[in-house]
């Protein structure tokens, strides 16, 4: 099994503070609009946010596998792993901000990133993105190639017949998938207890015939480890994965959320178990530098600051542009006029 | 205005709630299913309160597992209880609409009336604060087209207690479909409208029966929910353009009242249908199809107002060009003139 | 475990014999109608005909332990098990004809019989009955009752999203439901091994914390005896079970099948092995006579006979009779009329 | 009539097979996914012969998961394969709504267009041989209501080969509606209209184009699918008793062919909408509304001929008085006289 090099910790590093402050940036800006009374309709980002903090090991631990050509999903909570996998960070987030050179142009929003060149999508309902995941899996399949998809979820999701029929789907056909599930002990206002019958969501695969592993640390080398296995199963055609990684939501399920429901004893302990802090002390075991540790974040920090400004900067869609985009042919499809019958070799 | 002890003033949301209340503690058969129904009260504010009054056996958080909950809800709804089940989104029907469908809307034709299933499904509805494709939708149109389910959309709260009254005593599936915007939630500022004096007491709203919310002589404005408001602002403007705009609230979808909508085009010979669905083959084409056959005659004009068959857009101005404003009811209506 | 008795034992062949002498029967009226070309739309019965001819083990072996007041929810090739609950049968073969005096009064069918005298329900769509049959044991929690409710779906089923969201349900909430799953091998024309990973389908269980048990054989015994501590747990509070029964297609998918799919010598292990002569011959070494065995023979073949040709007398609804029974209530509900704001209390 | 060797009467089940055959010849990327579309050849004889020559790999026997398969031919076409996917009944959508509706149709248009999802989606739909409620709908309202599919419906097989070749080629979903009842399959016999000769080429018709199947002075019949048929035979009875009936096939309800509709109604004043599908929030609903809104003036009388929001029932006599027949047409024909 490959143990992180000190390259990949810097990498893993980088992509993981740059995936926090994300996260952080966004809130600013979201709640900026937004005081003193929360008004969802209001502040520069439109809708609702569902930010990932705490999330980052399960994006940047698996995704650090992952090539241009390989397939992932992403959930409601998406910008870490949009971030690990490489989607334009400007354009998604001219997309967050619901501007013309977003990702979709300002159509889809932060649930709804596609990013073609890295193969990236995610979607707003819960495991809607696991079959079209086994799908990627299942083209690469039938073009003899060695990409791979991964598909993310929520613990949450793991009682979803979406989820559940992609697992024997990607079964039955060995696909080159793997199923990776954020626990994050919520499900909104849920706790997993309340709701699933397993407390370990990669037992799941237990009666779908395909390895089920849980990292029950969000340390992010333990999930670069364990996808790390999975993925290159599945590169090299060995079939299916489930991998649980245990994450913490270090905010509100959604901007605004007032958490009420949430013992603060939990909201602490969240707070505290940090992958962040614990990669960095990772890195200075390693030998890395106080400074270039520095570096790295503030240079993660830079981009971001910039591609938030960029975004602002960028111009709102024209309202008619809402018209457009509903299909890339024709209405028509691929012919606009039918062929004479006798031409093409009818002869009524 | 007196006696203060038997009306008052509620959002939405509480008078939905408060109807809610009033039959779980007459009736142990009813109880409600959901995600995030108990501790957080619906993220709507739909069961706001309920859990600590009525415990977590009768306000169920359930898994997010739409089918298994609703078909559950069917099931129970067959041996004799009364659930009521939360979809949160209407937009997440996908997941689940085998069982609504197939079970929840034909069971009791199937059955040739021996069995009845006694649910109320109730899914929050519509835009306006840009949350996009997947969660910002009303549907209307796609679940009135259902033969077997009875479809009510509150447009105040005085509405929304009574249509719950009736919609949970109802031995008939049920689809409350309740507009988030209306609801009065701290965090998504509602309108004007919705919050009406609404009676203590329990009361019923029957299905089938539009309500004028407005009289008028030169145009009929049709719609529900939302729309309800934003017509009646419409109105206004153009009564100070000298147009009589006459508002009709549907408050039903199935059944329809077309008695009512036919009547007023008799007299202003106008029809303006607006709707926060897709425009294509929904309420706005039945509406005007309905006056069409019964009314040709008195017919001059008719005016669709709906959203131009794509999905709801995510940025500001992209949704505010496809969900139907007031102005757009307002260019309408004088386009009848 | 209770061993079945000589009572008992009868009761299951009884059972069994009626529901075998059915499915021929309705085979036969069928395709009266159907000779010599197959016209889905002739003959005296309409519509598909799914016939369960070789399922009757796993109809009998588990019902015998069911009560009126327990609930199941049967599959589109119901008839077995409607009889082994005691649907009433002149009731139901008169909705399988068509006529007025069926349990759905000819709107339903045969995929579509109710009967709630002993709660008994079936449909059309695969795993479509799951989710009823756990809101069913819900509703016998939430009263406090000892009933329990019986899910059916075939081997097909078990990938679909139905049937694996309520796993998770019922087990959650530790509900009085048995999933018996009937493995006959086939689903249509699609052979097991080419769309499922599990061989054994109670396998499903175990990613969703509760027991899974197979009978490997169509011997009604031992259906009986692993229904009976499933029943048992149910309705002891002990919660949910998964049983898989072997059982067999004798004939085709539907009436009209060609099955040219299936290999011969499945077909003819299909007939071989007959759960009902099997039966037959337990029943002789628990000492019951031969002529006692053709007098229980004889008496459900002639119940059934009087059925078919009770149904058959039977009027054909009126047309108009369409527009009824959508509702069981007014259109409007409960009330005809909106109470005066004032007179209940409100002061506009 | 000679050159048998370019042109021969076919089935409609043929006639589509052949066009699918002649895509997956041509281009490596069209795969076909469904349940019982491997040996046994598609319960309604939608691909048969093709395992036996594109093998289990393309023609794909898959698990009874309609969200897994169809979602996952979302996910194959977005990496840019043509995939098909077969939704045996269209009955069945309830349980795969969410991938059809919130991806398939969505995908495109919430990635601003630079996500395309060339895949097709077939579907047998329709009843006429006592199905029942779960197996005989054609729901054309319901999936003509969702923006982002492309929805076409064959009534014959010429139809049927080259609208599947537009389906197969067009890079945006498409969703084939095809009826059992014209499929020409052994066990289920056709009437005579849908068998008609058809060209060995490959040849595409586009979408949005209906076909005026019949030219008359007195009504526009407007329909689709199985009903053309119906249309044509009541129109023959219709000209018997001196009324000249238009009869105009839409084969695509979205796009919607508005104009030649409008142009036929402004000729006969008078519409008939004729439709499998349930009456109400429907196709009749919208064609009519169409009318309305485009060719108020022209138009004297409108009649809807469609289920009358039921569930189909299972008894024949049932089935037949909500399933529209040649009768109901003749006599909603004679009505706008
Ligand atoms: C089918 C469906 N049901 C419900 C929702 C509403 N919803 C959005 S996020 C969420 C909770 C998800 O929890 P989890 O999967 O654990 O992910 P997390 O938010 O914790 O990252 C719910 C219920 C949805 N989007 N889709
Ligand atoms: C959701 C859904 N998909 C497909 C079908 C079509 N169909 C009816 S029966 C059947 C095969 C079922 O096989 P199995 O569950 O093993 O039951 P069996 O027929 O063998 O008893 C299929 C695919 C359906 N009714 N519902
Ligand atoms: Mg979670
Ligand atoms: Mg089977």
């Amino acid at each position: 099994m490959p143990h992180a090099s000190e390259n990949t910790l810097t990498r893993l590093y980088e992509n993981m503070v740059t995936a926090r402050y994300y996260e952080e940036r966004l809130q600013e800006e979201y709640l900026e609009g937004k005081q003193p009374a929360f008004d969802i309709s209001a502040g520069p980002i439109p809708g609702e946010l569902h930010l990932a903090a705490g999330h980052e090991a399960a994006g940047a631990g698996v995704c650090d596998h992952l090539r241009d050509d390989d397939i992932v999903t992403a959930t409601h909570r998406p910008h870490h792993i949009a971030i690990a996998k490489g989607v334009d960070l400007k354009r998604m987030t001219a997309e967050i901000f619901g501007r013309e050179t977003g990702l979709g142009k300002g159509k889809g929003g932060h649930m709804h990133l596609f990013d073609p060149d890295v193969n990236f999508a995610c979607s707003g309902i819960i495991a809607e993105g696991c079959p079209p995941a086994v799908g990627g899996a299942l083209a690469a399949q039938k073009r003899n190639t060695d990409s791979v998809a991964v598909s993310y979820l929520g613990e949450g999701a793991i009682d979803q017949g979406a989820f559940l029929e992609s697992l024997n789907f990607a079964s039955v056909f060995d696909l080159p998938v793997v199923f990776v599930i954020e626990d994050n002990d919520w499900a909104i206002s849920m706790p997993k207890e309340r709701v699933t019958d397993v407390e370990n969501g990669a037992k799941r695969a237990d009666g779908f015939e395909m390895p089920g592993v849980r990292v029950d640390s969000d340390d992010v080398l333990d999930v670069y480890d364990a996808a790390g296995e999975a993925i290159g199963r599945a590169r090299d055609r060995n079939g299916p994965t489930v991998i649980e990684v245990q994450v913490h939501r270090r905010m509100g399920h959604f901007m605004g959320d007032p958490e009420t429901y949430r013992p603060e004893a939990d909201q602490e302990a969240a707070a505290e178990r940090d992958s962040i802090v614990r990669l960095e002390s990772d890195l200075r075991e390693a030998g890395v530098e106080d400074d270039r540790i520095d570096e790295i974040r503030d240079d993660a920090h830079s981009r971001v600051d910039e591609a938030i400004e960029w975004a602002k900067d960028q111009p709102l869609p024209e309202p008619g542009a809402a018209h457009e985009d509903l299909f890339v042919s024709p209405a028509s499809g691929v012919t606009d006029s039918e062929p004479d019958f006798e031409a093409v070799g009818g002869e009524e | 205005m007196s006696g203060a002890e038997s009306t008052r003033e509620l959002t939405m949301s509480r008078a939905m709630v408060s109807a809610i209340a009033h039959e779980m503690r007459e009736n142990d058969d009813v109880f409600y299913m959901g995600e995030d129904v108990a501790d957080y009260g619906g993220i709507f504010d739909s069961t706001q309160g309920l859990r600590e009054e009525f415990g977590y056996d009768r306000i169920m958080d359930v898994p997010i597992s739409e089918t298994a909950y609703i078909g559950a809800a069917v099931g129970a709804a067959q041996a004799g209880m009364r659930p009521i089940a939360e979809l949160m989104f209407v937009d997440f029907f996908g997941v689940a609409m085998d069982q609504i469908y197939n079970q929840m809307a034909k069971n009791t034709y199937m059955s040739g009336g021996n069995v009845s299933v006694p649910m109320v499904l109730t899914a929050a509805v519509g835009g306006t604060y840009n949350d996009a494709a997947q969660h910002s939708q009303t549907l209307y149109g796609t679940f009135a087209h259902i033969p077997g389910l009875k479809i009510v959309v509150p447009s105040t709260a005085y509405e929304a207690k009574g249509l719950m009254h009736n919609a949970i005593r109802d031995d008939d599936p049920v689809l409350y479909m309740f507009h988030k915007r209306l609801m009065g939630i701290g965090w998504m500022p509602a309108p004007d409208g919705p919050k009406t004096p609404v009676p203590e007491t329990d009361y019923t709203i029957p299905f089938g029966r539009a309500d004028v919310k407005r009289d008028g002589e030169d145009v009929t404005i049709v719609t529900l929910g939302l729309h309800v408001h934003r017509a009646l602002e419409a109105a206004e403007t153009l009564a100070s353009d000298g147009i009589s705009a006459e508002v009709i609230d549907l408050r039903s979808l199935v059944p329809l009242d077309t008695e009512t909508i036919v009547e007023s085009v008799e007299k202003t010979g106008n029809l303006v249908v607006v709707d926060e669905d897709y425009r294509s083959y929904g309420v706005t084409g039945e509406v005007t199809a309905r006056v069409a056959e019964e009314a040709l005659d008195a017919l001059e004009r008719v005016e669709r107002v709906a959203v131009p068959d794509v999905p709801i857009p995510y940025s500001r101005p992209l949704e505010k060009e496809v969900i139907p404003g007031t102005e757009d009811i307002v260019n309408a209506a004088t386009r009848t003139q």
